[in-house]
């Protein structure tokens, strides 16, 4: 077998259950972003962009619908002879099998597979921002520094920093302590869960991490701090372009409306550094002479015959005429029929709105400010004619017509 | 059925035409529609029936169609076993370029041959149409034809000296083939999508090559409608036959009529091309657009009306569209007016240029101009 | 999405312990088999020829080696953008998750898959056969004979009947009892694990059958039974052609020697009927001046220098000068050295037999007969110099020069 | 590394010198080492340095070649970014087909500007070797040269009009360059592979072509080759630049050498080829095979000595082949005795016929022949 210089293995396993009814039956990489894209498109084509073109996905929950969304990997020119995209599920050896313990446990029970290509490094994403990030540039970063690991950070207000794990380094930039969550932060580097290793410390550190059965087997917890006791050289790599986190509702929702600020650094246009993702031979976008779209995204399949403003429109959404939709994200298939409102919420694939209902409100209406937020419609589920659907509200079951949901 | 239909297509076909958008390009690789080019049409037709093998006649001019098909991936014609076959002109040292249908079936006989298919579709690349092409040859079994011909009832294209017309008979058996012309009259005329046995299909093809016979309407079809089993397939949605630059124009803006593109794109049997992994199209906070067919890519800041816009069009803030076709990576430049306009690749109109056409007569700017 | 007609579930979930050292590490479809194949090589290559092209392979058991045989699907033609060949192991749902329980179950669990191609029929197969067969005229004669279920049946001797699945058939096929290895068989018709089942049908006995706690989920158990006891019109299509179990180690060995026996009904020389694989890149076999080869099937990347006789040698097998090697099967990269004898033996991959080691023994020179039996040195393992391995051992670890192993 | 390189193949290359073989052919197609055509060994040595886009060059002739890249997939180069682009002659309408390399650039010119790889390998598919061009990248950059050549010494290939010949000073540079047509003398020489930066390749193609000149190595490096840095890259291992049919003959029986094998198929840089999904090769009861290069799906039961047999050859019982090469599909009937023959693909050789040749005259026989 020819040697792959770096590996990359991506955690695809978390349910992302901060995002509701949206990952209910889907892995959140699997989750909707930007009009025509997965999450999971963005390592996926960093990865691709950056020369790596060996790529294994750790999946654990719900794994059919990522399944069918990698196939063979043809989107993202990942359908290689040696190589490509691997789907890893946990599996059953002679003397039984586990689930995935922790991140780093999942690595561990797919050392067979990295070791088929002989790697010096192996790259571990996670499945869950919003970024563009050539893993090229780290890697040599991590190889000239000589590094055991390289981990790479994002500065953040120190003000926050306490919500994220934070590298607190030296002059050189190694790092000499990581604190999860540190109540008074020393530092404002907070790590992007993106490691550079070389493989050999990486396997040696995982097989003594599988020995403790006291181990929650997570990168974070467990491998780096272990790691760093041990004295091994740790390093950051610095990014500061775009970089999101999209675990929750809101910020799912801000991540999509950063498309449409000009002032935000996210280029999606950019030929040499394109995000592929799966399309599946729709017509192009039909614009009515009824419609108007102001500060929107929308794509292929989509027949827009109303009104639409600062939004997100997925593949094969209809606006019917007569409905608005404004500062909300419809996913594929979704339908908002006529003169219904959409605004402020998320409106999730294959979801009917009914004709006059309204879904979400806006902060100006909206008579308790602190009970606020994005309202959520889950997927395939229909709004009757005429319901309403709150503010904040997370719609799990189909709502009758006339029906006002909170 | 998958590897029963063997698929044929012609993809230099009636170039001159349309000499406008064929100097560095086919017939077959004319953008159309937004986001395809003509081939797709009929590379769609063919796979939506299971076909997995197609081969791809080209005269030339063909760098620009062989860039479009690639490996075939868009096509799902990547294949081990199958797949796309390009067969240039040059088969042999000795072999020339091919003049008509039966000589350039000549060029390809040992991929005839060879095949395994018991049937042939062989299509015109210049059609546009979305027709179930397993029901068709279900019907050309079930009656035993020696030949199924898609056909459609409207006014003759012009300018397609070998486009026949017939006239149809019970059980939709084709009675009477005629050839002509100009003539501009209502009729059920020929889409040059056709069924036939391969191993007749070789047989005809043979014994007319020994004759010197070049068309295969004039030539082989016409003397034979009594001897051979000939039948029409009617095909009742929407289908063109592109004659002329005119022509071209008009055909790409009959699909801002929602039933035409109910007729052409159907989620059964979706119409496939090439991916750019476009961006999203966006709205700029000044757009205004009405009634437009619009590719993914584009970035909108003016106001386009009545028009077809390709992949990464860029219209800039106070430009004005109407009822123009741009196709893929032209910029609009601010305040630039346009009206029955067709721009074809890469064109950049400068700010404030002023562009005017009619209804009648389109101004078309070729590939690559700075205006 | 576009409609299958029939979607096809591989069962290759089993470990087959049968196959004792040759299934420690990979599951039984992985197992090599006629000089450059996998036994899962037939029934994929048998889909793709009967125009079946979207195949779900079930896997549990050990599944690496498996995945990265079949990776993207390419070497099958099954690298599509719709339907081609899925890997699907087991999975997590937002209510926890479970290994396959049975047969039946694997495929419960992957209802949402099948679903996604919204076909009419459903073929089941197991990747534990060598046989050629156009699963499209069984198809043919599952919906021309309107059955529920349709069986494929194998005439086996009556006498060995009661070692396997026996249906009890009416004069018209349809089958009115079945018994799993009847003591007192009433036919000789067994099934060979072959099933094609109406969709619906299918989907409606598995959720019936997921309801039972006390259920093994078993196809032959309890989803056939449970159909026939309802009434399902249930069929067979009768096979004649060569079907073989490799399931044991001298049924694995003997299924191979098939290939060289001019009697035996197995081509796969057929050009209208490939069997398909995954092959690497080598160079062409050589033969030396010193080699003597019969009655042998030789494969790419082979440098025979020594004796070969009525043996199957897989990929980059290397025969050193004056080795013997007789009746038997080396797998892909051994090296039989110099002047040692291997006879009526398994070599698994890798393995090396050092000079002068003699593994095997032949019946005729077998002292105790009733021992005898096919010997087996496990994958990358080393025989040392003049080591010697008896009939029937099975050697799971590396021999030191001069020992011997019984 | 990966997309900082550019493939370029030359494929109807000196197709002249071996007529035998190219009436059909391209010399990139030819069959090679019982599975190989010869651009497999070019092919592989981009695909194994890393490379993702390689431009096909083609004249005439190339159906055969096209039949065997298919979609790219056993290079791996069935890619949707880059991948195999087979550039035929018809660019535009007006071209003609070129007549040397420089011509065959310029033809290509739109292909090598828009590429955005750094450097371009350029490398003519008659040569046989399997070298480390990803090594030669990094010598080629280290020692900031404008071009890098791959060398080997030995005697020079006749028939090479253009081939050139060096005198190779200190670190490799290149201080004088022949063209010694048929001199027959020992010699560092060419191996037609080579390393340039892409817009370096741009600028030195587009000034000759600006003169009218078409030889890249005559018109291009020989003059400048004190004022470019020109190096050499020794390649001390296998390399064969097939000069006649003779020679043809004489590098596949090379490869019975062990050693040979061992410098052309490494384990680290595989010569990938079309798949075939043949079965093993069985060798018969009365098979008596000694010293001989065999590919898979033979059947082998007559005398095979000092012989390559390609894919699918059959050969009879009672049979003998000594100093044979037999191309794919072909039969060797019953008791028949062939010795020195070269054999086309499918050559059909009835029970008892005798075909004797010598070392320095081999037999040849056409394609599809029957004996």
């Amino acid at each position: 077998m020819k040697k792959t210089e770096c590996v990359a293995m991506l955690l695809a396993g978390g349910q992302g259950s901060r995002l509701g009814v949206l990952t209910q039956n889907i892995a959140k990489p699997a989750v909707p972003y930007g009009g025509k894209y997965r999450i999971i498109d963005f390592p996926l084509s960093n990865c691709v962009n950056s020369g790596i073109d060996t790529v294994g996905i750790l999946t654990q929950y719900q794994p059919l619908a990522l399944n069918d969304y990698i196939g063979s990997g043809k989107p993202w020119d990942l359908d290689r002879a040696n190589g490509g995209v691997h789907i890893l599920p946990p599996y059953q050896k002679s003397k039984g099998g586990d689930w995935y313990k922790g991140t780093a446990n999942a690595i561990y029970q797919n050392i067979p597979f990295i070791e088929r290509y002989n790697p010096d490094y192996v790259l571990v994403l996670s499945g869950d921002h919003i970024y563009k990030m050539d893993y090229a540039k780290m890697i040599d970063h991590h190889r000239r520094s000589q590094s055991d690991c390289t981990i790479a950070v994002f500065e953040v207000p120190l003000s926050e920093a306490s919500r994220f794990g934070i590298m607190n380094t030296r002059e050189d930039g190694t790092i000499y302590e990581f604190e999860e969550k540190p109540k008074k932060p020393k530092s404002n580097l907070a790590s992007m869960g993106i490691y550079v290793f070389t493989w050999t410390k990486l396997r040696q550190y995982l097989c003594e991490d599988a020995e403790k059965s006291n181990s929650s087997s997570d990168f974070g917890k467990d491998v780096i701090p272990a790691m760093l006791a041990a004295g091994e050289k740790m390093s950051v790599y610095r990014f500061s372009d775009y970089w999101k986190d999209v675990g929750t509702i809101d910020s799912l929702w801000e991540a999509n409306l950063d498309l449409l600020n000009p002032n935000v650094k996210l280029d999606l246009s950019d030929p040499a550094w394109r995000i592929y993702s799966r399309s599946e031979g729709m017509p192009p976008q039909y614009v009515d002479r009824r419609a108007v779209i102001e500060n929107s995204l929308v794509t292929d399949g989509c027949e827009i015959y109303g009104e639409v403003d600062f939004s997100v429109l997925f593949e094969n959404v209809t606006i019917e005429p007569g409905a608005q939709v404004k500062y909300s994200l419809v996913m594929p298939g979704a339908k908002i029929s006529k003169d219904a409102t959409v605004q402020y919420a998320i409106i999730a694939e294959n979801v009917v709105v009914g004709p006059g209902a309204v879904v979400g409100e806006s902060p100006e209406e909206c008579e308790d400010l602190e009970g606020w937020g994005i309202a959520v419609v889950g997927e395939g589920l229909t709004v009757g004619e005429n319901a309403k659907v709150s503010a904040k509200a997370m719609v799990r079951e189909s709502v009758k017509a006339g029906e006002t949901v909170a | 059925m998958t590897n029963e239909l063997l698929g044929i297509l012609f993809t230099n076909v009636h170039d001159d035409l349309i000499h406008e958008l064929t100097t560095r390009r086919s017939m077959a690789s004319i953008p159309f529609g937004a986001r395809y080019r003509l081939i797709d049409f009929s590379l769609s037709n063919l796979v939506n029936a299971g076909v997995s093998k197609v081969g791809v006649i080209t005269k030339a001019n063909y760098q620009s169609l062989m860039d479009h098909l690639g490996s075939g991936k868009p096509w799902d014609l990547d294949r081990k076993n199958g797949g796309l076959y390009i067969l240039p002109p040059y088969n042999t040292s000795e072999a020339g370029v091919y003049e008509g249908h039966v000589d350039a079936l000549v060029g390809i006989m040992q991929f005839l041959k060879r095949s395994h298919e018991t049937y042939v579709a062989l299509c015109d690349a210049d059609v546009i149409c979305n027709i179930d092409l397993k029901a068709m040859l279900e019907a050309h079994i079930e009656k035993a034809a020696d030949c199924t011909v898609a056909y459609k009832h409207g006014i003759l294209p012009r300018n397609h000296r070998d486009l026949m017309s017939f006239t149809i008979g019970e059980n939709e058996r084709i009675q009477d083939i005629r050839l002509e012309g100009n003539c501009q009259c209502e009729r059920d005329f020929s889409l040059d999508i056709m069924i036939l046995e391969r191993e007749k299909l070789i047989d005809l093809v043979e014994s007319a090559a020994a004759y010197g016979r070049t068309s295969f309407a004039r030539d082989i079809l016409l003397p034979r409608v009594d001897s051979l089993r000939i039948f029409g397939w009617k095909v009742a949605t929407f289908a063109e036959v592109i004659d002329s630059a005119e022509h071209y124009v008009e055909a790409n803006m009959k699909l801002l009529d929602q039933s035409v593109r109910r007729e052409l794109f159907t989620p059964d049997r979706p119409i496939y091309t090439k991916t750019r992994d476009n961006m999203p199209t966006k709205y700029g906070v000044d757009a205004k657009v009405r009634n437009a067919l619009i590719a993914d890519g584009c970035i909108i800041e003016g106001t386009v009306e009545n028009c077809i816009l390709f992949r990464e069009v860029i219209v800039k803030k106070g430009a004005v569209l109407k009822n123009c076709i741009v196709m893929q990576g032209s910029t609009i430049g601010e305040d630039a007016f346009l009206h029955y306009a067709a721009l074809d690749k890469n064109v950049v109109v400068s700010p404030k240029a002023k562009l005017q056409g009619t209804a009648k007569c389109n101004i078309i700017i070729q590939k690559d101009a700075v205006i």
